[in-house]
């Protein structure tokens, strides 16, 4: 066993606790009303976002996601400013307060979405690998996705895309157990995901989603072999903690699976590992839990405190320069 | 006369249906275990049993297709989709496959089939969410379309629609879900192909479907208040298209508005208006008016996304040009 | 070893030869543009039809394929002269001049098609197993498709289907090596496609596709396992004589691949097994030759002497009952 | 000006592209080693080598997606789908990624992709391979789409596609391939947006595109003969409408046939229909006619896929309404 990097794991542990801290807030808000619509949680899975994104190259690689994209965001580097604002719908937000919690997108931190038709992602972020490879930038790309997403069938044609044209992808499969209000077990003919790429010829792998360290190291390995033109194939078997999204009276499941789910709860694993190595700091501890909460709480300042969108950016960022439209409509009154 | 919600009154369609029917199965995502992502499907599980009532893996294309062939193997399945947003992946097999196979097989097979879920836009989703493609389906020749308005219709509609022997698709609308109105005691089949008067009047006729035509019975009643008499003709069926009842209320009237809470191009709103412009030429009094979404994706910002759809402002607003009378 | 069945082998030679000598002919009809468009012969491939369908039971099973329907539909027992009417777009054609060469059906012998969308028929298919398990009908259905249509993300949703609802459906990937004018090997990234099965916790099993024999027993195991509510994936690997339709120049491919392959021909290994059990009957071949000859000839004929649909027939068969139409036109003058 | 077909036109257009800019590259089924399903990427491979031309294994959506992820990350990809047909399994990906993401992302993002092959009727094709679907890109914003008459328009139109920032539809047709026609030896640009008046009239306007523009002409050339000058315009652009140019022709001629190869319903000539006749109210001297496919699935019998179509007789017959004359 290798020493442990004691700065590394504290890194980690503050990268996972902003996440948290930053959902937990976004949870509030939407019960203020602050934020409305489809708002899907990260709590419970932060090890898989903060391992694998963690061990990323920003200057080169890509991240793609789905709708449950707040947490990939924030590992990604992006601005918790400008992910608040969009969650408010400001002008401010990362999209304008076009795209809103689940369209989050900062190409400057390689983060390429926040897409919301389940398994979407997986060719298009496919096709940015191709251009990593293409535009010989020795970048690769990581989309995550569901256990409810894998049987789409956008997830069988990417990866066979993927793997013969050596494609600089790593296709991660957070398995929550849960896709809604459905068991994972009910919908999938095998009880190991990573399995699934044999059919491919490419690399499976399995991790435990709830060890941050070991997403880490599957995520070096992988991006490694990414690299080299050998897309992978990750299971990272994880659990989500708060419903499907806000409005899920989560009658699928019960009380004691998700208190027997914290017990393995990322960020407390992590800490019992810097504790088991002697290097717990109650006082580093606190101070990061301390700025994460004003990280959370600037960002809901910030989104209070922007203006709403104009109406006339309606007819903005649709088409590159000047906007058009087929008739001319005037919003207010719908008059040509 | 029992006062039900739109989503009770869709469920009591489904289970009258599968009570009488054997042959009657639902199928799609979250609409067994979790009663339905809307919860449309309440219910049905416990009665029927998941023999009858199907989980369905998130595969819009596999599940739709496999519901096809269950279909040209003699069942009535009803396929529902979470949303009509999720049907573009399946679109080629309702397209290609439930609307073509009665041809194609020179009328051997027929796919009694039953697709259904809610379309249009609904609150805060943005853009790949809150699509209204009535269009897609309404564009292609062996399909039927229908787009209840109210709980009644929602009702006798999905009843029309089980038993008819052709593919029909249902547009829902998540917005409606919860609206309430009275539907009959005794079991009502509201046929495909006939639309509604919903409000008689003589000065103007708006036509539209779905939800925008509660928006076009308010804009009638402020109209009222100004003295102006609209007429509101609910289509109901989308495909085919009921252009006697169009017709007459135009010729009587003398003038249009068209509602639609879709994209204005390719639109059955436009088309629609054509229609009444080319087969009342004679007797319109006004072009057409219409009134659709904006020709843009819709944004997430709440008073955004307001300002894209069609209101009952904004219909009025129309009828006043259609009277060329001031705002 | 258990012992020859002659009588069996006798009439799998004779159902080969009828496809074959059906198929020489289509060939040559549409030299003389009888037959137009698309126009996909099976010349090569008879093994696989013959031998799986001829193992089917004809009252209960279900067989569904692509564009490339004529030799299936031959070994379901569909009447010769339907199928070349329909090639020559009569109205007595089996699907009345509205299907031609692509689209072939017939409920009664229990075979739902001939599709054009590559792909597209194998959920299908498993909607009809769905209907068969349903109904507890004992049936079972076979789909057939190709190799370039497996990476179509339709075969996965419907494999991962079939197997969580245990519907007794059997997929056969006819891997005749070329997608048009594309080797699988190119476009897949596996070698064997059997393989692919385990994705999906299903049993996969490749067989020699110019072996009718080897496909028949294949086909026996896989339909037992499918009634029990076991699917099966199946590797036909055999190959296509004639170009991919008959307008395909076939510059992709040498003369002396095809000629390699044309030594393994599918009716030529079987009448060496023939001989091999000393049970050659050179009468009984020629009156098997002839009357598959006849067959044809027959066939050609009524389709020549069958009428032309009448135009009104394009309101037909559109929907159930009395057609209707948006606008009420008229073909003849586009008038409403 | 040199001579060449269509298909050479748009081969052309690619090759200069591809030339003058590293990031444009093609894929689709056959597009590489067997020169195009249709030869229109002929030569291609050879030139540009497999980095750059590539064959994808049949998966539409897979392949569409791949697409539109290179262009989010700074490439021209050219997606070529072998028909239109083929493209509704890839819908999703047009209408919920390419045509949406610039907008999702509140303009962050460009997606600069062509998808192009061939659209609408071949011969002897049957239902599933015989559909005219203009209408499904037309409908929804995000996208521009253009469809080419001719091979000057095939080749100026495409290039400008290719270096659009935004997602092009570029709407072929198999049964154009092989036409000649003129194109200009220099570079050429068609900008998308403007509509061309492919013939000069007076009496009447007949607005198509793409291939039912040669039976526009057709048509104008026997009513020629009748003594009946009637205007053609090619709209060549789909996706923004010019509308400017067909409110000028009609605002001229007072009468207006539309021709659109698609089904009726929910279609581009119908909203074009409708806009006439909007916009065009007061002077209008008659219904604006429509001649449009049957609304019926494509059959295989020769005859009847004719008769199906629309047609250069057709066009005179709805002229000569649209003139109170007799036939
Ligand atoms: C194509 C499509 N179908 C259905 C939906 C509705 N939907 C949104 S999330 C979801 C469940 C996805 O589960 P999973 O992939 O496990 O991801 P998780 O939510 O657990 O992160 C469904 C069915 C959708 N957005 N897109
Ligand atoms: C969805 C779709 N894409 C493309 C095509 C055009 N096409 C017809 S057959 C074919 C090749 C199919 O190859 P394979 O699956 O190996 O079957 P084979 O022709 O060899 O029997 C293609 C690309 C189609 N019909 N449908
Ligand atoms: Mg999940
Ligand atoms: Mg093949």
């Amino acid at each position: 066993m290798k020493k442990p990097d004691i700065e590394l794991y504290w890194n980690l542990r503050n990268e996972m606790t902003r996440i948290r801290r930053f959902e937990e807030k976004t949870g509030q808000m939407y019960g203020l009303r602050k934020i409305g619509g489809f708002c899907h949680l990260y709590n419970g899975q932060e090890a898989v976002a903060v391992g694998f994104i963690g061990a990323m190259d920003h200057e080169k690689d890509k991240v793609l996601t789905g709708y449950r994209d707040h947490g990939h965001a924030l590992a990604a580097g992006m601005d918790p400013d400008g992910i608040m604002a969009e969650l408010f719908g400001k002008v401010t937000g990362v999209s304008r307060g076009k795209g809103g919690s689940m369209h989050l997108f900062d190409q400057d931190k390689g983060f390429l979405g926040g897409n919301g038709i389940v398994g979407a992602q997986i060719p298009v972020a496919v096709g940015v690998a191709f251009a990593q490879k293409y535009k010989k930038t020795r970048g690769a790309t990581a989309v995550f996705f569901g256990d409810g997403a894998i049987h789409q069938g956008a997830f069988h044609e990417a990866l066979n895309l993927a793997k013969i044209w050596k494609l600089p992808a790593v296709l991660i499969c957070e398995n929550n157990q849960w896709g809604m209000g459905t068991s994972w077990k009910r919908v999938s003919a095998v009880d190991d995901f990573s399995l699934m790429a044999s059919a491919y010829g490419v690399r499976g792998e399995q991790v435990d989603g709830m060890d941050v360290l070991a997403v880490r190291d599957a995520a070096l390995r992988a991006l490694d072999d990414a690299r080299n033109g050998n897309p992978v194939l990750i299971e990272a078997r994880t659990y989500r903690y708060k419903g499907h999204s806000m409005s899920d009276p989560q009658k699928y499941r019960t009380r004691d699976e998700v208190d027997e789910y914290r017990k393995q709860d990322p960020i407390y694993l992590l800490e019992e590992k810097i504790k088991a190595a002697n290097a717990w700091d109650e006082k580093l501890a606190l101070a990061q839990d301390e700025a994460a909460d004003a990280m959370a709480e600037q960002a809901v300042a910030f989104a209070e405190s922007s203006p709403e969108p104009a109406l006339h950016t309606i007819y903005e960022d649709i088409y590159a320069g000047v906007p058009f439209f087929m008739g001319g409509h005037d919003a207010a009154t719908g008059r040509a | 006369m029992a006062t039900m919600t739109y989503r009770e009154a869709l469920n009591r369609a489904m289970d009258e249906e599968m009570a009488r029917d054997e042959s009657v199965v639902l199928m799609g995502e979250e609409v067994a275990e979790y009663d339905g992502a809307y919860k449309v499907s309440r219910g049905l599980l416990a009665k029927y049993g998941d023999g009858r009532v199907l989980d369905t893996p998130i595969t819009e294309l596999g599940f739709t297709g496999l519901g096809v062939g269950a279909a040209i193997a003699g069942m009535r399945p009803i396929v529902e989709w979470m949303t009509h947003n999720f049907a573009l992946l399946a679109l080629d097999q309702v397209v290609n496959e439930a609307a073509k196979l009665r041809h194609m097989s020179g009328g051997r097979l027929s796919v009694p089939i039953v697709f259904r879920g809610p379309n249009g836009p609904a609150e805060y989703l943005s853009s790949q969410h809150s699509q209204a493609l009535a269009s897609y389906w309404v564009h292609v020749p062996g399909l039927r379309v229908v787009s209840p308005s109210n709980p009644a219709d929602a009702y006798g509609l999905l009843k029309s629609a089980i038993r008819d022997n052709d593919p029909v698709v249902v547009l829902e609308s998540e917005l409606l879900y919860g609206d309430k109105g009275e539907v009959p005691d005794e079991e009502t089949l509201v046929p495909i192909g006939k639309a509604a008067i919903a409000r008689a009047g003589t000065d103007v006729t708006i036509v539209a479907f779905g939800r925008p035509v509660k928006y076009a019975l308010e804009a009638a009643a402020i109209l009222e208040q100004r003295g102006i008499s609209a007429e509101v003709v609910d289509l109901r069926s989308l495909r085919p298209l009921d252009e006697d009842t169009i017709m007459a209320s135009v010729g009587k009237t003398g003038r249009a508005v068209v509602v639609d809470e879709s994209w204005p191009a390719a639109s059955v709103g436009a088309y629609v208006a054509h229609r009444i412009a080319s087969e009342r030429f004679d007797s319109l009094d006004a072009p057409v008016e219409f009134v659709s979404s904006e020709d843009v994706p819709m944004p997430y910002n709440h008073a955004l996304e307001l300002a894209v759809q069609p209101s009952a402002s904004k219909i009025v607003a129309a009828v006043l040009r259609a009277l060329y009378l001031e705002a």
